[in-house]
């Protein structure tokens, strides 16, 4: 029975893969892209990946799809613009071409040796000394921490390279397009009563990724989604990128996880080792510092540019 | 088409979302390991109900506001 | 045939369907959700594998899994800086299809690297 | 036990694919929203199924997840996509004549 559900994700994730890249229509695309994302996630169960499933459900689904959504409606593509007509001649060669990398991949899988290659033992052995109870936080933040480091000054950059796309004069003013509601009307009403309980469960996947599937980036992207959901709502403005507050919120996490790093160089002797006993506390506080400074780059990367000056 | 506009369709949409997923939450509460189990499902359940209701109401009057437009 | 085994041959594919999708479809837009698509293919491949390497009480192999997730947010923040360098497009050149054009879809596409 | 849970997540699974046939067959924007709160809504009930099989609770949360942001994506739409255009600034234009 197991199989059976396996297989009907697998012929459903097929399906809506295909219309997402050959639709006619530019947002039925994206909205197969959404629903796509959620199917995703559930194949993520099934592979017990319950951490990434979050992240997929979350970020892979959510917010790129929101994303894609917005971008939609700002082009104007509402029919098929005329796109693809013009390039008729290529698609034999690329249909070929995807069914040779398609092809290779999949003997590439019945080929992989009979006992994996896996480090599953090792993070076993030394999870206790983390202090920590989910494997993946372990991972993320003690055995690999480095990575982590770099993906939230990757996120900062891919912020900066967002917000140089604006023009001159509307450098360092507000992103997005000011939006407005009726006060009390359905809008306004969804956006006061679902943040709050969004912050709640938001709190609580950051809080429980110590011990249970979850953490700082699918807690940062509720936050996250959250606090767009009352910008939308023309419950409040987002602020003016030139903001010092906000330039020190975003930078704040990443340097408390640097400094961390370098106070494992003073105390345990490597950069980013953590002093014996100290473990729990100290990945818990890179995770605290992250938390804001994360929610803050994923809501300004969903706003993108900014398009008006400091006034509201 | 049964549903032949938006708007019914919308209707029948609500009763799978609220009846349907309250039914399987009901089937799950009762083999739930713990209280504190239960009590969660339940909370997703109410949840979704919180969010259907704010977001049917929205396409509701998005629908409406369309179709009332030349 | 096991979960491993299937969403692999699930993964390859989507890979597949992506690739074409890049290809073929001349909107900007349309090339970064194919992206994405061969993206996640790259990943539930990458996952398929972790998968097999379940021991110890783990469903799956761990350091694998987290590489995932770091790998699904910087594909997030590559998408984000794609689609503001689409719109940037858009609005400096008002259009948003490179069909006419078919050499300068390469700055564009770049930015989805 | 397990059987009967996992027969009940392949139906649900079943009925809301059929639920995405009017998409494919063109309906308008509005269906294909409504197709996605249906898959949200789907997704959490297979979701809760699977988590009662595998007795992993964590994945309640994932169904917590998926919750509420397909009902941020359907708020997203409707603020994107307002009446009869694609237009942003239309949209806040109407919301301010009628606030």
């Amino acid at each position: 029975m197991m199989t059976f559900v396996n297989l009907l994700l697998a012929v459903l994730l097929l399906a809506l893969a295909a219309w997402t890249t050959l639709a006619r229509n530019m947002f039925a695309a994206v909205v197969g892209f959404i629903a796509y994302g959620a199917l995703l996630a559930l194949a993520w169960v099934q592979l017990s990946g319950i951490d990434i499933a979050l992240t997929e459900a979350a970020i892979g689904s959510g917010l790129t799809g929101l994303l894609l959504l917005n971008a939609a409606s700002r082009l104007h593509v509402n029919a098929n613009a005329g796109g693809n007509t013009g390039r008729s001649r290529l698609r034999v060669p690329a249909a070929l071409l995807s069914a040779a990398v398609s092809g290779a991949l999949m003997l590439c899988v019945f080929a992989l040796p009979e006992t994996p290659p896996t480090l599953a033992p090792d993070v076993a052995a030394n999870l206790a000394s983390t202090e920590v109870r989910n494997p993946i936080t372990a991972v993320l933040l003690a055995f690999r921490a480095m990575d982590t480091l770099l993906e939230a000054i990757v996120l900062l950059f891919a912020l900066i390279g967002v917000w140089s796309l604006s023009s001159d004069p509307h450098w360092g003013g507000r992103p997005g397009l000011r939006q407005y509601s009726e006060p009390n009307g359905i809008l306004a009403y969804t956006a006061r009563v679902l943040p709050p309980i969004g912050i709640v469960v938001g709190a609580y996947i950051f809080w429980t990724g110590a011990d249970y599937p979850g953490g700082k980036f699918q807690g940062a992207t509720l936050l996250a989604a959250m606090w767009l959901l009352v910008l939308m709502a023309g419950l409040a403005d987002a602020p003016p990128i030139r903001r010092t507050w906000l330039r020190v919120a975003l930078v704040a996490g990443p340097l408390a996880f640097i400094a961390v790093g370098f106070l494992g160089l003073q105390t345990a002797g490597a950069f980013l080792a953590y002093p014996e006993g100290f473990v729990k506390p100290l990945i818990i506080a890179i995770e605290l510092a992250l938390l804001p400074s994360l929610t803050l780059v994923l809501g300004l990367l969903l706003l993108g540019a900014p398009l008006r000056g400091e006034e509201p | 088409m049964r549903f032949p506009d938006t708007l019914t369709r919308l209707h029948a949409l609500t009763k799978a979302d609220n009846l349907g997923l309250g039914l399987v939450v009901l089937g799950l509460v009762l083999q739930a390991g713990s209280v504190a189990a239960a009590l969660k499902l339940i909370c997703v359940w109410l949840l979704l109900l919180l969010s259907g209701a704010c977001v049917s109401q929205l396409i509701a009057r998005n629908t409406r506001e369309r179709e009332s437009r030349p | 045939m096991n979960a491993a085994d299937l969403f692999g041959v699930v993964a390859a594919l989507l890979v597949g369907i992506g690739l074409y999708g890049l290809i073929v479809n001349p909107q900007p837009l349309r090339k970064i959700l194919s992206f994405n698509v061969i993206g996640n293919g790259v990943f539930l491949l990458f996952g398929a594998i972790a998968y097999r390497g379940a021991a110890f009480g783990l469903g799956s192999d761990p350091v694998p899994q987290a590489l995932l997730i770091t790998g699904l947010v910087v594909a997030f923040s590559a998408t984000a800086l794609a689609v503001a360098l689409l719109l940037r497009l858009f609005e400096a050149t008002g259009s948003d299809t490179l069909s006419s054009e078919p050499p300068a879809a390469n700055p564009s596409a770049a930015g989805e690297q | 036990m397990a059987d009967v849970l996992l027969a009940a997540a392949g139906i649900i699974l079943v009925t809301v694919a059929l639920g995405l046939v009017p998409i494919v067959r063109g309906a308008s924007a509005t269906d294909n929203i409504l197709a996605v709160q249906l898959f949200g809504t789907g997704g959490v009930a297979v979701l809760l199924l699977l988590g009662a099989v595998s007795g992993a609770e964590a994945i309640v949360d994932v169904a917590l997840t998926l919750a509420l942001l397909s009902a941020f994506v359907s708020v997203a739409f409707v603020k994107s996509y307002p009446a009869a255009s694609s237009d942003v600034t239309r949209s806040s234009a109407m919301y301010e004549c009628r606030a």
